[in-house]
């Protein structure tokens, strides 16, 4: 087989695996609230209700296909799909094993970077186009955040970079085989979580979602299939920064103590698909739990706060690094 | 405040009244001109709560009620008058504002005109309804609701 | 954030002319041409409690004006009241405030029964307000829930309407109904109360002193939750005042009156409560005032249970009342404050005119004075922190 | 035979597709959350809450009326509520369906005789189910769904027997 056909068949199983997790995480998202809010969930709809997304997918798909008449059609178009888009590309260079990536480049960090801040602009493009006040409140939010949230989340990343002294994240995982970087990288950690979380419009930082505030926010006048790219994106985005996170904190497909176990290793993927999981868990508990940050407030706490704070931390692991560690 | 604290004040504001006690408590009856010269009166003489404003239609006319309550010994006085058929409500929002909606509802349910209102725009229905609780605007009858 | 609190004594500032706002450009920027725009909230959005319509006017995210609109629920329960028996009013104000219709039917009960100088029997009082008070934290966990959402925290709101479930089921076994009741009459309660509902109502209390706990904790132990209420929707003692507030949203500003014990009624005379005041005025002295009245509510029901009286539970009243011509008005303290009727009475069969002095619909007046000069996450808290329902608010 | 039962919408392989999305359609009923009066707490907030816990059956809340497939009416319309009742059955997309709760959504309930009420909301908009009670009871709006399933499911098996 040719590389080209390699490479095609590598996309096509990155696009199967966002979809098949979108529809996963949905379904887990409202077992999860479920169980947190002393319900259910989903269980009528085949064995456990593991078809309910299926349906739910089916049934949007069905949809009328709605587009407001003050609308700017090319921009309502072409929205969800640049909120889709990106998402995908980030997938690109997550490393799921030793020798496991789509694309293994040399700035793969940089690359998945570059197309999470791409975001943002769709979400803005969808509460333009939509003509709608809340959709365009919903989408200027989500603008505001991104450029708060950028600066942060790229020094947070830069910690383990530095440790690993490579943006690939296949090598930024292999260097940690004997130590994860969240111990010496806590304080990194911590502004990753925050950052990320904000960067990608999760809760308790949706605030281009914001139910009680803006209904649905950017996404108000999208039904249909449209609506479900952009849920998707949503919960793509949701297994992206719990990936990333694994990849730059937690040893990626490493088990302690287990680092040169042949087994460990060839279940490397599952590996980190569990830890993945474990990461997305803890975002749902966030999610069904805490209230949402004021607008106002969350921009204060990046600029005032997380800004300085991450910036001399890159400071002074820097210097701690070169003057200390490398001799 | 001694219970017949109000008599000194409209007395002093000049303001022609009658008094009497009833079941329902004190009340005072005045002329609808005199309302805001009268209500100005008592605000400033410490009934600090405009407890409720309402509008009833007596058959003849609109009778307007207004329930007033100082917090110094919880004295409440009822403050009436009568204004006919479309005729004028004078607005008491500035000497108390939570008049501000009871009476854009009294003058649409009851059909008159606000004045001296900051925005005596109907309040609980649409343009066009009749005044509806004058007691000439009869409810839908039995057979109205039973074949539409 | 400062200039939106309100310097109001009697005179009237220019805040107050309603709708000041709603002007297209803000002056002195003429040059600039920048829009304010005009947000239509509600009538369907899910942080208005209904179907309550507000209108903001907004620079950027913050709020330079609001104007409520109500009326959508406007379904003529004073008018109807003209036409139905005396017994049958009942059935109506129960519609009118929805989450807490025992309340409405005891304000219409006692303005009859003052009016036609029924003699009502001590254990019915005791019964009113044991059902009162369990109809109250039915109230006021509702309220606490979506307050919760109205941040954004979702699990409170479950947690709640496990609670409320509980207590549903008690009120049911009471009454006979969930939500519509028609159990006060005048004269009395419809029916007594039934065996082992003593024995229901304290494994209840039990459960309930920790879960209610559990939500204070989940929301007012929440560091993000006390940033979003703190210091926002600030309502000053004389605005408090001047808008004939009531309830906890008039015991959060200062003002201390609560008409259980000012102007006794039903069983309150006999019982040991507290009213709890702040001083603050902003939503988060509306939560803390609202969360300590759940616990005096347990604390009142402890009482009421054990102190439950023998006796007839209603009066003799004839089939057909018709009291005599008069006035009469009578107050109880409903979950969101005063809740008057005032009884026009021309000695038919009938009211002749019935006026409902409902709290909600004066604190909603407040709203633009509360949000102007805030951000629309707060107007939403804010709003959720007044404690509206549409049902007696448009009546 | 005639063509027409071979191909076109009255074959039988674009029954049975149909029929497959119905399946779909029938069990992710989106409803809007908008609660007018009494019924919203009964058949929206306690009917979603633990006890009873929509979820189960695939039936969400969405805030918005693009996304959602049923509208419950839950409480009195009025002849201001008429027009934004109109309106936001007029967003939803197609296929959609209206639950009418409670006897004032149905036929104007304990108000119907106020002028101002109008006497059922199958005046403004098509009904699908009509719940009775005043409120219902969250069992009840239960029952409405399942009785929404089974019409969305014998739309297909109508049209397999008429043919």
């Amino acid at each position: 087989m040719n590389a080209a056909g390699a490479v095609a068949i590598r996309i096509l199983a990155m696009l199967l695996l966002l979809l098949v997790n979108g529809v996963v995480l949905i379904y887990m998202l409202r077992k999860v609230l479920g169980r947190l809010h002393i319900r259910i969930g989903p269980n009528r709809v085949g064995p456990f209700g593991l078809l309910q997304t299926t349906a739910d997918v089916v049934k949007l798909l069905t949809k009328e296909d709605l587009m407001p008449e003050s609308a700017d059609k090319w921009l309502f178009w072409i929205a969800p799909f640049v909120v889709f888009v990106p998402s995908f590309l980030a997938y690109l260079p997550l490393a799921f094993g030793p020798d496991l990536a789509v694309t293994r480049l040399d700035t793969g960090l940089l690359f998945l970077l570059a197309a999470l801040s791409l975001i943002p602009l769709g979400v803005v493009m969808a509460g333009w186009a939509s003509n709608s006040k809340w959709s365009l409140v919903g989408g200027m939010r989500a603008a505001g955040q991104q450029i708060a949230y950028e600066v942060p989340l790229m020094l947070a990343v830069l910690g383990p970079v530095m440790m690993a002294g490579s943006m690939d994240l296949s090598r930024i995982i292999e260097a940690q085989k004997n130590l994860w970087f969240v111990f010496p990288q806590f304080i990194a950690f911590i502004i990753y979580i925050i950052a990320a979380q904000a960067d990608t419009q999760q809760t308790p930082f949706d605030m281009s979602e914001a139910e009680s505030e803006l209904i649905t926010g950017f996404a108000n006048e999208y039904g249909g299939m449209r609506f479900g790219f952009l849920f998707l994106a949503e919960f793509s985005n949701m297994f992206i920064v719990s990936a990333l996170g694994v990849s730059l904190f937690f040893g990626g497909w490493y088990v302690p103590f287990l680092t040169e176990n042949p087994v460990a290793l060839s279940l490397a993927p599952l590996i980190f698909m569990i830890k993945t999981y474990m990461g997305i868990f803890v975002m749902m508990w966030a999610r069904g739990s805490l209230p949402r940050i004021r607008v106002d407030q969350l921009l204060a706490f990046s600029w005032k706060a997380l800004i300085p704070i991450s910036l001399s931390w890159v400071v002074i692991w820097a210097c701690f690094q070169r003057l200390v560690l490398v001799r | 405040m001694p219970a017949s604290a109000h008599e000194t004040l409209l007395r002093d504001a000049a303001v022609v009244h009658t008094s009497e006690t009833e079941l329902l408590g004190t009340v005072v009856r005045l002329d609808c001109v005199n309302v805001r010269p009268a209500l100005g009166a008592l605000a400033a003489g410490g009934f600090d709560q405009l407890v409720d404003m309402f509008a009833t239609d007596t058959g003849e006319a609109i009778e307007l009620t207004y329930h007033l309550r100082a917090f110094s010994g919880f004295e409440t006085l009822f403050v009436k008058c009568t204004v006919e058929y479309d005729g004028e409500l004078v607005s008491v929002w500035d000497i108390y504002p939570a008049a501000l909606f009871p009476e854009r509802e009294a003058a649409e349910l009851l059909g008159m005109s606000l004045t001296g209102h900051p925005n005596p725009k109907r309040l609980l229905t649409v343009e066009g309804t009749e005044p509806l609780l004058r007691k000439s605007v009869a409810i839908r009858g039995a057979q109205e609701v039973q074949f539409s | 954030m400062s200039d939106v609190r309100l310097d109001v004594s009697r005179q009237p500032g220019p805040r107050w002319v309603l709708p000041k706002g709603l002007r297209r450009v803000p002056e002195g920027l003429d040059e600039l041409a920048t829009e304010h725009l005009i947000l239509n909230m509600g009538p369907q959005h899910p942080s208005t409690h209904g179907v309550l319509h507000v209108l903001l006017e907004l620079d950027g995210e913050e709020v330079q004006a609001a104007e409520a609109s109500v009326g959508y629920l406007h379904r003529g329960i004073e008018k109807l009241a003209e036409s139905r028996k005396y017994h049958q009013v009942g059935t109506l104000l129960d519609r009118a405030d929805y989450l807490a219709g025992l309340h409405t039917e005891t304000a219409f009960a006692l303005a009859v029964e003052r009016l036609a100088g029924i003699e009502v029997p001590r254990k019915a009082d005791w019964i009113r307000s044991l059902t009162m008070e369990l109809c109250r934290l039915a109230s006021h966990v509702v309220w606490a829930g979506t307050f919760g959402m109205d941040a954004g925290a979702m699990a409170p709101f479950l947690y709640i309407m496990r609670d409320r479930e509980a207590l549903l089921d008690i009120l049911e076994a009471i009454t006979g109904g969930r939500m519509m009741f028609n159990y006060v009459r005048p004269g009395g309660v419809f029916a007594d109360l039934p065996a082992g509902v003593d024995t229901k109502i304290r494994a209840f209390l039990d459960v309930f002193d920790t879960y209610l706990e559990e939500t204070d904790a989940l929301l007012g132990g929440n560091e993000i939750f006390q940033a979003r209420i703190k210091n926002v929707g600030v309502i000053s003692r004389d605005t408090a005042m001047a808008f004939g507030l009531a309830g906890g949203t008039m015991r959060a500003s200062g003002i201390d009156f609560d008409v259980r014990r000012d102007m006794p009624y039903a069983a309150y005379t006999e019982l040991d409560f507290d009213v709890p005041v702040a001083s603050g005025g902003d939503c988060w002295d509306r939560y803390v005032v609202r969360m300590e009245e759940m616990r005096q509510s347990v604390r009142m029901i402890r009482q009421l249970v054990d102190g439950m009286p023998e006796g007839d539970f209603t009066a003799k009243v004839p089939k057909v009342l018709r009291p005599p011509a008069g006035e009469m008005y009578a107050a109880v303290e409903s979950p969101r404050g005063e809740l008057g009727i005032h009884l026009v009475s021309d000695g038919g069969p009938t009211p002749y005119r019935m006026r409902l002095r409902s709290p909600a619909y004066y604190n909603l007046a407040i709203t633009d004075e509360a949000i102007a000069g805030s951000l629309i996450a707060d107007a939403v808290v804010i709003i959720g922190s007044l404690d509206i329902v549409l049902g007696e608010i448009d009546r | 035979m005639a063509l027409d039962k071979l191909t076109g919408e009255n074959s039988m392989v674009f029954i049975r597709a149909e029929q497959l999305l119905d399946l779909a359609r029938k069990n992710s009923l989106f409803y809007l959350s908008f609660g007018i009066a009494c019924c919203a707490i009964e058949g929206l907030m306690s009917a979603g809450g633990p006890r009873f816990d929509y979820d189960r059956f695939g039936i969400f809340h969405r805030g918005s009326p693009r996304q959602c497939d049923v509208m419950i009416v839950a409480g009195t319309v009025n002849k201001k509520m008429a027009p934004v009742v109109k309106r936001l059955y007029d967003q939803m997309p197609e296929p959609k369906w209206v639950i009418a709760m409670g006897a004032c959504a149905c036929t104007g309930g304990p108000f119907r005789e106020y002028p101002n009420v109008i006497m059922g909301v199958d005046q403004v908009i098509p009904v699908d189910i009509f719940v009775p009670g005043c409120p219902p009871r969250p069992e009840s709006m239960q029952y409405a769904f399942m009785q929404l399933q089974d019409k969305i499911a014998a739309r297909t098996q109508e049209r397999i027997d008429a043919r």
